[in-house]
């Protein structure tokens, strides 16, 4: 029988074009109703250092990038194994690779492995007869998966042809040429039936599958929510997301600046929203460093503002290109002072969008800037992602002064949710002073403590509010389990498989998924807690930081202890199940030692 | 001038109690920024007015504008954004010397070669008023203060040699010694059409020398205009330019003849260049539809 | 009989000279072998508005400003009322005031409070008469303190001579008179006994008192530990540490660059670092806030460094003049990333001197920057400090490669302590290349999640040590008490003063002081609580941030709860000794409640 | 030369295999480092060198030199502290053109003011190179990048007027285009006994625009000295500043005939001066002490 759930790994140099096959494949899978799953991999140089693309396809949905591949595909194998952690092949992995190299199934340089099946295949000399050059291994290559998966030639070469096409006809027949060899040695030297996918559900004529990473999925949900401005400076993981604001957003009326610092970015989204308009910025690690100052302005003098954090290895410059989930605490406590500052995150492409658009709002309603921790893996990974009803989703604008407001308009009035009504300037009455300074109710400069306790309770209290949004978290699996686990953004897909998993095989857990970490709603906890026994907070950071967050402000039962490492090391769901089920044993063992022995 | 006046001077004064050393410069400049905006006749609630940290930022609280007394040294971002977000506004930036070319000063050089249409006023005082008298950058060298006991070691910058050197489309000094033509150069940078800049030399009776006081000013001061300059001449305005520190020359150093269009109204156009053919915003995620037409892919 | 410990405030406004009157009092109890502690508040103007000081004079140790005033003297009172919070008038105040003001005795401005004795003095008048202005009513205002408080004459004119006499032999002459007249008119109208203070023990020939601030202090500690070059921009209430610096670190061969702006201060003094000289930079909130990223680079490429935060009220530009510790958050968890940066705070003046040369320790024991939390208190207020016997203190030089290590040198060796031998610009056979990217042992950009891993085990290992060192805690009161305090930095002093009283009224109970605030030595707090039904961590933050931090790693019992409030509200030891009061009611309440009842 | 050297342009070559694409200018950058280096003889230990981030700031690590690559924009600073810490150091700074003049910006003239002995080297390629092709702050006006799809609306600053008005003792522009010039350029800057400023137009073959590649540079550039300009005319090099963006001059634009001493020959003066009376460190603390003979307070 076929699978349903399938991944590939690819790897070679950069002239290989291996990514741009992977992409060809995946928009072949989409288009065909696949759900998929991509990432890439690069080596430190800017161009012709090796590449590596890792897709999984599947006909059910997608939580995760998964764990040891399926299909391995070298087309050079000191490149493939620059990639270690995310190629990893296992003893049912199908490996193929150049027969050109020299390499022998038998002296496969795979340590302490050996795979399913091991095929090299002349890549380079069939795509030589097909073309007259080398150069087309990777249209060969695909049509070798397009033979052995069974994702349809049709509609890959349809994406062949579109690309190839604007180069010249030439280059689109040698394309063609070589992708027809690859599919015919694919059916001449057929696979299990382990790497052939089961056919997808085509989608009915209207409903279009998106296709897109989490960076452009983020700038999206801003465009959708309103944002009109956007003030960023570039920086890996998180340029795209200023690449395509920068492309779009004119066209909604808004403005995008490229400022010479991260400082200057975010001022200029702080003065935007000054102004009335939503606005947002965008960065990682060590610009989120240097947008403290102005972040704490942001606070003080209660200016809506979204601020996305691509996160990558840290501290410092760290590791620019891997995923890891250890800004939280900068997120929570950068700035000096005594601050609440939202922080949400999002778990996958498609989340990224709803979790974006609540930060709009939660910016506008609170008057606040909002955080939102994407990582390195949700931004620059590409997903399937099913329609979004837009039209259900509602949108927060301010607060603004009415009529009787602006009669004596106080900016800061201390009400009861805290939330005071905000002018812009145009607005006749509505002129203040707005400042960092502290300040009373008009915004005049204020120093006495109780003024300034007064204005920290307003600060506070406004958003104690969202500690009941329960609707920011998603509990998953059987409610009643002695066994939880809580997890977030691109960690929490591998633990929903491997709940999954674990719930398949019989175990009794459940899983907790906050999209809101930051003011910890510490009624959820309590409330997910109850009768737990056992637990784990599974994160990629060297500190476990949410598990630590959380202990600040709730009393967690003893056994829930922290299931986390560095970043570049991505979680696969079969250790969090291995995990799982060691808990489940200890559990089991506790039980019979409590047992009355008899004598 | 006989013309009525829609917003007197007085109307831009707001009821806030300045906290300034009694004669202090920073009220003459306030003064002037009272009159230039009566001249212009904008209504105050109109005018953004965001300045950073310092004795001399505290002069939008008193305003009747917008006033935004930000973080020390990122005036000019945040104004960048404000008016970005709503180019009708007049926006007014000012500070301390400290604040705009010490820890302000890498925003300066990009203020300026965007050209936005804002008017940035420093009050230069060559020290820092507010922590209570430490070097500034345009203190001269071997002054001695709070942080250089035994005299300064380092060379001043110079602002008007550098703003001239980013590109400035207006550059301009003057004095609370001179009212009047203060108030005539802070209203001619309003109505530049571009980054205009004054550098006022604003004095710090607390903390400032002898010779940086009114006194002393109106005695050396010398108008360009009496020396025969032509601010439409650039390289004759740098010239002057590096006189600073030596001489007091007020008025204009450079004037662009013919002003480039604004950061502001090429923004605009795109606007209205790519905002034609958009979508409803609901639409934005069709950018990452993958269409399907009987398995070949659409070309749109 | 005459008080050991006495409290006197002062207001007037900015030309009155009150504060210098204040010093010069100071400084004469000094001399005379008292203890003394002044703080000083002024209004929101850099000149001529209101100000005040408030001086506390015991002959034995002294710990904190105390509570409400044993004596006011209000040379104004719209003046003085602007200081509510300092300058607090209870029942057994005496209050002075200038029957210039026309203000009787029975409608003083002091709403809901009647003063032990209320006392007009024409005290313009009496300058008048004596001088022939009224400009030197504060000569005249120590001449009454001179006959009230029993501070010899002498002591306080010899003090008035030096600074009047360069200013003009007409001026001293003046200045004495109007000190006579005071006297005179002080000793024709003696107030309470409460208000004498007993003479003092005056210090034997060689013993000679310090006098200074904390800001002073630490930059004096700064140059004993061996600190030679500073980088910093002007911040209050920091500035004086850069200003100390800046007259004398040249005479030891240092160097003090008034930076352009925070990032480059701290910068700079990382470049110091790097060339082999121990440095620190001095800041405030927002300045901490822009030296982030730096911090993070310092942390990842090992560079001891040293930064004292005086804080101040946050959150943003805040209140810059008041006091506040709402910076501990920011301490420990500005930067992105994985990092474990050592935080520090003294509790006092003389506190200041050992914890800032521990810090310098730390630093180059550890190569990694450390952070200093003094406070707005701590750093401008004036104490008596005993003298210091520095022979004691043992410094701490970061270790250098030796020979055998620089035959083939590795920068971030792998040691077992996690310690790597730093050689400096200069050292033949040690140049490295040094980063903020993830690196190998060599210092080589690496970016594989197993050297990342291997990496954060590294730089986490070599601070584990910290957490051993019990030193850096003190521990007071009755060991086995059911009930126990925490508090740090300026607060600290309040709980020893609350607990004295607390035992001197026969409660159990005690105090732990850290002055090492991270990483959290969960050992020491496990021992501390263990036992304790009942607690409070005291500290000046909205959140009350040490608690927080805590609760991280260490399990509290239930009923450890937080005093906290917002900055410029200082502690009084009155209401901590309250605090310590009800808790022990509550304990007798719940014994008697788990009496059984007999019926 | 027929001089022996003590250190051959291959003893400052280190071990790590630079990661640049083919072609990048770069790689001549460094070629012309450890030569000119080589020139001056001294030995690699006794160097350090500091850059930010960037393609450019990866320099250091491909030298033998103590090699300090910060974070971005922050090289200027470090190396001040560095250099001040251990003058007899000899202090190469290097960065690009993101680096040094964007985030950086606000350091630059404060390091040229303060006048220490340093050689910076920015290789300003007009783009973001590390970051995979955006906007750079001399990417010229129009130019399309990944963050300006429809052209950049911004005028590029001008490094070279720029570091003239914050006055630079030595400024200087080359190319590796011209390997011979931008050598003896970098050791002439080297040389110079104050801070000294190269900026290196170095092509980005990946991002850059073909008129900026080295083919296109040999075509065009033209090197002042042929055009007859006096480097010691300061005023005269504001002019041929002015001409950046348009031609692609190389040489040296400005050099102080009569160098100021340096920020660290200044401090070692005052530390001379005052350290004579330093009283041992322990006694610091006597500073504080409150004399009393006899009730008398003491003169000291
Ligand atoms: C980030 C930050 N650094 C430092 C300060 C302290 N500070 C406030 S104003 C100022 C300088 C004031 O000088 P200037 O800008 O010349 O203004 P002036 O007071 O002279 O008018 C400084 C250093 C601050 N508020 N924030
Ligand atoms: C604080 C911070 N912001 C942004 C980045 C991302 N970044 C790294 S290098 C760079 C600019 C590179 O351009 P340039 O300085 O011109 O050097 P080049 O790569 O072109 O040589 C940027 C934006 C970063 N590492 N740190
Ligand atoms: S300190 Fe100087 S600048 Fe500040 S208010 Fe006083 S006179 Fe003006
Ligand atoms: S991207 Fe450009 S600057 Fe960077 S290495 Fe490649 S060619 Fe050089
Ligand atoms: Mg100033
Ligand atoms: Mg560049």
């Amino acid at each position: 029988m076929a699978t349903t759930d399938l991944i590939i790994g690819m790897a070679g140099s950069g002239g290989d074009g291996i990514v741009s096959a992977g992409e060809a494949l995946m928009a072949a899978a989409a288009r065909e109703g696949y759900r998929a799953l991509m990432t890439k991999s690069y080596g430190p140089q800017i161009r012709g250092g090796e590449s590596s693309c890792r897709i999984r396809i599947a006909t059910g949905r997608l939580h995760s990038a998964g764990g040891a591949l399926d299909l391995a595909v070298a087309l050079n194998w000191d490149d493939f194994l620059k990639f270690g952690a995310e190629l990893t092949v296992s003893g049912s992995t199908v490996v193929v690779w150049d027969s050109a190299s020299g390499i022998t199934a038998d002296r496969l340089p795979l340590p302490g492995v050996t795979p399913a099946r091991a095929l090299a295949v002349p890549l380079a000399e069939l795509t030589k007869t097909a073309t007259g050059s080398d150069k087309m291994k990777n249209s060969l290559v695909l049509g070798l998966l397009s033979g052995w998966l069974g994702v349809p030639a049709a509609a890959i070469l349809a994406g062949l042809k579109k690309r190839f096409l604007r180069k010249g006809e030439a280059l689109w027949q040698a394309s063609e040429r070589a992708f027809q060899a690859g599919f015919e040695f694919a059916r001449a030297e057929p696979l299990d039936d382990a790497v052939r996918l089961e056919p997808a559900v085509r989608p009915a004529g209207g409903a279009e599958k998106l296709l897109t990473d989490g960076n452009e999925m983020s700038a999206a949900a801003a465009v959708f929510a309103g944002c009109r401005f956007f003030g960023g400076y570039p920086i890996t993981p998180s340029s795209e997301v200023m690449q395509f604001l920068t492309r779009e957003i004119w066209k909604y009326g808004g403005a995008a600046l490229q400022a010479e610092d991260e400082i200057a970015g975010v001022a200029s989204a702080l003065g935007a929203s000054l102004a009335g308009v939503k606005a947002m910025t965008a960065t990682s690690g060590p610009g989120m460093d240097l947008k403290t100052e102005v972040l704490g302005l942001a606070s003080m003098a209660e200016v809506p503002l979204v601020v996305l954090n691509v996160q990558r290895g840290g501290p410092s410059t760290g590791l620019p290109t891997r995923a890891e989930q250890g800004d939280l605490f900068q997120a929570c406590f950068s700035a000096h002072g005594d601050v609440l500052r939202p922080v949400l995150a999002p778990t996958s492409v498609a989340d990224t969008f709803h979790v974006m658009v609540e930060a709009f709002n939660v910016a506008e309603q609170y008057q606040t800037p909002v955080i939102v921790l994407s990582d390195q893996e949700i931004a620059q990974r590409k997903e399937t992602v099913d329609p979004i009803d837009t039209s259900r989703i509602a949108l927060v604008e301010r607060q603004r002064p009415g009529e009787s407001e602006l009669q004596d308009y106080k900016r800061f009035l201390d009400t009861e949710s805290g939330v005071s009504p905000m002018s812009c300037p145009g607005t006749p009455g509505g002129a203040y002073l707005g400042s960092g300074i502290e300040h009373n109710e008009t915004g005049a400069p204020a120093s006495s403590g109780v003024m300034h306790t007064r204005m920290n309770d307003k600060r506070f209290r406004k958003l104690q509010a969202l500690r009941q949004r329960t609707d920011l978290f998603s509990e998953e699996g059987d409610a009643g389990a002695p066994i939880a686990l809580v997890s977030w953004g691109s960690s929490a897909g591998v633990c929903r498989e491997a709940l999954a998993r674990a719930q398949a095989a019989g175990l009794r857990a459940k899983l907790l998924v906050p999209r809101l970490l930051y003011p910890v709603a510490d009624d959820v906890y309590v409330r997910f807690f109850a009768g737990v026994q056992a637990g784990l907070f599974v994160e990629q950071s060297y500190q476990g930081q949410l598990h630590r967050l959380v202990r600040m402000f709730v009393d967690l039962p003893r056994d829930v202890q922290s299931f986390c490492r560095s970043g570049a090391n991505p979680f696969r769901p079969a250790e969090v199940l291995e995990r799982i089920e060691a808990l489940a044993q200890a559990l089991q063992g506790r039980l019979e030692d409590a047992q009355p022995v008899e004598e | 001038m006989a013309v009525e006046q829609a917003y007197a001077p007085k109307d831009f004064k707001s009821d806030l109690k300045p906290i300034w050393c009694p004669g202090c410069g920073d009220y003459g400049v306030v003064q002037a920024i009272y009159r230039a905006l009566s001249a212009i006749g904008r209504p105050p609630h109109e005018i953004a007015f965001v300045s950073g940290i310092g004795c001399s930022s505290r002069i939008p609280g008193y305003t009747t504008a917008y006033g935004f007394n930000s973080v020390h040294g990122r005036a000019l971002p945040i104004a960048q954004g404000l008016k970005l977000a709503n180019p009708d506004l007049l926006v007014l930036v000012a500070g301390g010397d400290g604040d705009g070319f010490s820890i302000g000063g890498g925003h300066l050089p990009h203020a300026i070669r965007r050209n936005l249409d804002l008017t940035y006023i420093v009050m230069d005082n060559q020290v820092y008023g507010l922590t209570k008298g430490q070097l500034s950058p345009t203190s001269v060298r071997g002054r001695k203060t709070a942080t250089s006991a035994y005299g300064s070691l380092e060379q001043p910058i110079n602002p008007l040699l550098q703003v001239l050197s980013y590109g400035a489309g207006f550059v301009a000094q003057g004095t609370p010694a001179d009212m009047v033509g203060l108030t005539a150069l802070i209203e001619e940078a309003i109505r530049y059409p571009g980054f205009a800049f004054v550098n006022v030399q604003s004095p710090c009776v607390t903390y400032g020398e002898e010779h940086q006081q009114m006194r002393a000013q109106k005695a050396v001061m010398k108008s360009l205009a009496s020396v025969g300059h032509d601010p439409a001449d650039y390289l004759k305005a740098l010239e002057w330019a590096t006189h600073y520190t030596h001489d007091l020359h007020t008025g204009v150093f450079y004037r662009n003849p013919d002003p480039p269009p604004t950061y502001e109204q090429l923004v605009r156009e795109r606007q209205a260049e790519l905002g034609r053919n958009a979508l409803p915003r609901e639409r934005i995620l069709e950018l990452f539809v993958q269409r399907t037409e009987g398995g070949v892919l659409a070309d749109s």
